[in-house]
């Protein structure tokens, strides 16, 4: 058995469920790192596109921000953002959109905004982004986040995002996805975890589906792509 | 096809026959966009060689190239802003057309801008797009589907346009690569608009490059290959419009033109000799003489080279 | 006193009125080279755009169309037709535009959509173009056309663009400006027409002037630009 | 200046000192854009040592650039997309403000999305733009201006943003000639659209260019000289951040903005070595040394040339 961080199993389990993906809205860190890894794996097709208007980017680095020049150089094409988020976004040409978050409820709807009273908040987070738009726009949302009672809440202090489109929530014990009626569901739990540490880390009784996996190990070639190729240098993995 | 990152493109180079035959459908909606520059006429004289019925044809100038496919009989319906033989005269056969009683031909019109407007919203996914234009003329009531919307921010009332979803656009362009990824410089006209809107997109090329030609100049990208249905590479495929740095417009054709569509026995000759009677474009690229495309050869006006930087 | 022709008076009576224009939305024909005459003249600081896209646009032959390939080598800005339209016509920073017309009538309002009724028209013309948009937008209209009482008319057979911006028409017989309470107002007549003749050339009673001028003879310096730069092979101007 | 086709042209070069100084004025609402690419710090510092007051900064990303001059009291209002060091962490100082009690800064906040929309309605003399977000969010609460529009053409309802007009837009670009018709390549973000939305337009650039290798690469122009007031020359005046093909991020900054931008004495320290403590950008361009500068040099990565062809 592999030796490996939680963050290197949030990305691996990402990766995988990007199984035969086309057209990727790409985050930085995690998410990047995911993207990159499904495309040399499950995902050979993948296209990356960044918000900062770049689509078929084929970065030589990490990139360092969403908007890094590494992203640029070698695209297939880069555009205005009004091009960017109206023609392939709003236009409808993106299979899978990473958000993060900062709390996440039952229905994956998301904040992003503010912990406290909009007014007077008593931590400012940054806001939208781009999430607002991506949520409702991409055909389906993958989040990446760790979970805790603090970020996984019964009540959100503040809705930025929608989550009738989100199909994945990956986090350091599990991975749930969206049933039909909207509820996450739990479906698998990281090696190390289970059903009842993931039930004790978050603000409501979770939907477990009727047989819960086991997260598989990232393999030794994916820990290998990430840890030689993807984040040699550990920033965001280790 | 193996790509320098591993990936297997898609080879979408298609002949303009295939393409045509698999991609427009009797009934379409059809949009071959270019103003002025990059009409692509290859692929609207493949489309009467097919015997493509019921078209409704999209274009801000329906140019020689509509009024060549009204008269073959391809078209139902005219969605247009400006009808006539650029710095010519009229466009006689679709004035025929439409002058005949009962009109053998519907029109519905917009402006330039609208037209550019209804693309627009079509490739942002948006019900509507507005815009400052119309206000005290006669063009709403012409067209009810031009209609007038509030301001929610102030009393002020402006126009709305509707999206347009072409079923196919035909975009012409200087060059792409097998996967579909297309460049143009010069006038870009709503090219990018019309394609970004539609459901399907043909490429038609004057050279067909290897991926990392587009790749060096990202910028230079106006479809990527993602919208791109299929690429078809016809030199000389815009004539008798231009491409530039490539050839010019032959303006002898338009004036030529002119004379050979006021007369509907003269339109048919010609549509039998350059259109049906030729089995590609190489045949009327052929047919039409070297010496001809060489009189449309511009002299060289290098755009010059920016560096993009390698960041490793 | 020079020999010249009708056309020529028209372009060179547009040109003396761009006199200190920034920026111009071009026609092609006689408005083309009206403004060409104007940037050599009157205007030197005279911008050319095309509505085909093209911003400070330095021809190097005359243009056969309105998106001749001569307009986009060496010009200024190349962008697409949105922009074009979006961001400097109605983003406010045309001054000029020309306009052509089958019927105007005296308020300025044009039709160069249908002779007839719209449904069944006995001519149908070329349609507005950019002209609806470019008649609301740019700051001021100059319409350049021959007059007779078919094509000034008292009533318009289809209102395709508005007159309210319209300042200046010239016609083969004389001059017009648009006074205070937007009507036509005859102000010069051009050598060789007078006042009667072209009272006789329209559908109306037109406004005239207290006193009106005779328009000045094209000069020799105008002709020679005209004849040797600006249309050699007289295609617009005999 | 005379041109080569003999007409005088503008020439609107000027000090870094005298741009700010004519053209921005305190209470103006200003934009100084770029997405992570082509930030205005050498305008942002110089802002800051002419000591403005009540600016409403407008931005997608604040980005380090506001930050600072938030900490050093030229901003009264903020008008933004997303508040974040990016790829770091928090705007500390920004943050300080806004989670003072009372806060010392109002924010007015749209989705990315929603900014490059106001900008392009801005642009295009639109009182407003359409699209798609915020449907079932807390953000048309939380932000009364984001309002619900209904489609003329169906049932359906979406949302619509204000038009932005800042008074200013100052926008970093690789090259520009004197009268300012200027070149980006590489990320665009939203700057065409701030600018053409301004009132007034401050461009600062890395290299100034004769004209003719403006208008040898015409579809390369984001804005013509006719909207700019004022051109400025200052190379690595987006540092920290980038200018594609001259130089890297400088990642390290960004990093260590972090650790200073917790507290505000170490801010205001750094103001005044790094900001008021020098005279201009070239001063902290040498005061930051030639070797962290050549560490950020790429290597190059050619576009390439392509020909638009002379045609006489």
């Amino acid at each position: 058995m592999n030796d490996f961080s939680a963050s290197e199993m949030m990305i691996v389990a990402a990766a995988r469920e990007l199984s035969g993906t086309r057209v990727c809205f790409v985050g930085v860190g995690l998410p990047n790192i995911a993207v990159n890894l499904a495309k040399r794996t499950v995902a050979p097709g993948l296209e990356l596109v960044y918000e900062a208007g770049v689509f078929g980017a084929r970065p030589a680095r990490l990139p360092l921000s969403i908007g890094d020049p590494t992203i640029v150089t070698g695209a297939t094409a880069v555009t205005s953002m009004l091009e960017l988020f109206g023609y392939y976004l709003q236009g409808g040409l993106i299979d899978v959109g990473f958000l993060g978050a900062a709390q996440i409820d039952s229905r994956g709807d998301i904040n992003t905004t503010v912990i406290g009273q909009y007014e007077t908040p008593t931590t400012r987070l940054p806001g939208s982004g781009g999430a607002c738009e991506i949520a409702q726009n991409a055909k389906s949302i993958f989040v990446i986040m760790r979970q805790s009672p603090r970020s996984f809440v019964e009540r959100l202090d503040f809705k930025t995002s929608v989550g009738d489109r989100v199909r994945v929530v990956v986090t350091d014990l599990g991975i749930y996805h969206r049933d039909d009626d909207g509820e996450l569901r739990l479906g698998s739990v990281h090696p190390g975890a289970d059903v009842e540490r993931v039930r004790a880390s978050m603000g409501w009784e979770p939907r477990v589906a009727p047989s819960v996996a086991q997260t598989p190990d990232p393999s030794a070639d994916e820990l290998r792509l990430i840890r030689e190729e993807l984040d040699p240098q550990g920033v965001y993995t280790r | 096809m193996v790509r320098d990152d591993g990936a297997v493109a898609d080879n979408k180079v298609a002949s303009m026959h295939d393409a045509i035959s698999e991609l427009v459908r009797d009934g379409d909606a059809v949009a071959i966009e270019g103003f002025t520059h990059l009409i692509g006429f290859a692929a609207g004289h493949e489309i009467i060689r097919q015997r493509k019925r019921d078209l409704t044809l999209c274009r801000l100038t329906p140019d020689l190239v509509y009024d060549q496919m009204v008269a073959a009989g391809v078209c139902r319906k005219l969605v247009f802003s400006w009808l006539g033989n650029p710095g010519v005269g009229s466009l006689h056969a679709i004035r025929r057309a439409s002058e005949a009683s009962p009109p053998q031909l519907e029109l519905e019109e917009y402006s330039h801008f609208g037209m550019v407007c209804r693309y627009t919203a079509g490739a942002m996914n948006l019900p509507f797009f507005p815009l400052r234009s119309y206000e005290g003329t006669d063009l709403p009531r012409a067209n009810p589907l031009i209609r007038p919307i509030q301001s929610p921010y102030s009393e002020e009332r402006i126009y709305a346009v509707p999206a347009l979803k072409p079923d196919v656009a035909i975009i012409h362009a200087q060059r792409a690569d097998a996967a579909g990824d297309t460049q143009v410089w010069g006038l870009l006209g709503c090219q990018k608009e019309a394609a970004f809107a539609a459901d399907r997109v043909i490429v038609v090329v004057e050279e067909l490059v290897d991926e990392s030609v587009i790749r060096a100049d990202p910028n230079r990208t106006i479809l990527p290959g993602l919208i791109v249905d299929a690429v078809v590479l016809e030199p000389f495929g815009a004539h008798p419009s231009y491409a530039q740095g490539y050839y010019d417009r032959d303006n002898a054709f338009y004036l030529d033109w002119d004379v050979i569509s006021r007369d509907a026995e003269s339109v048919d000759r010609w549509l039998d000799e350059w259109v049906i009677g030729v089995a590609d474009r190489s045949e009327y690229v052929a047919k039409m003489g070297d010496a001809r495309f060489l009189a449309l050869r511009p002299t060289p006006a290098p755009s010059g080279s920016v560096d993009y930087g390698e960041y490793r």
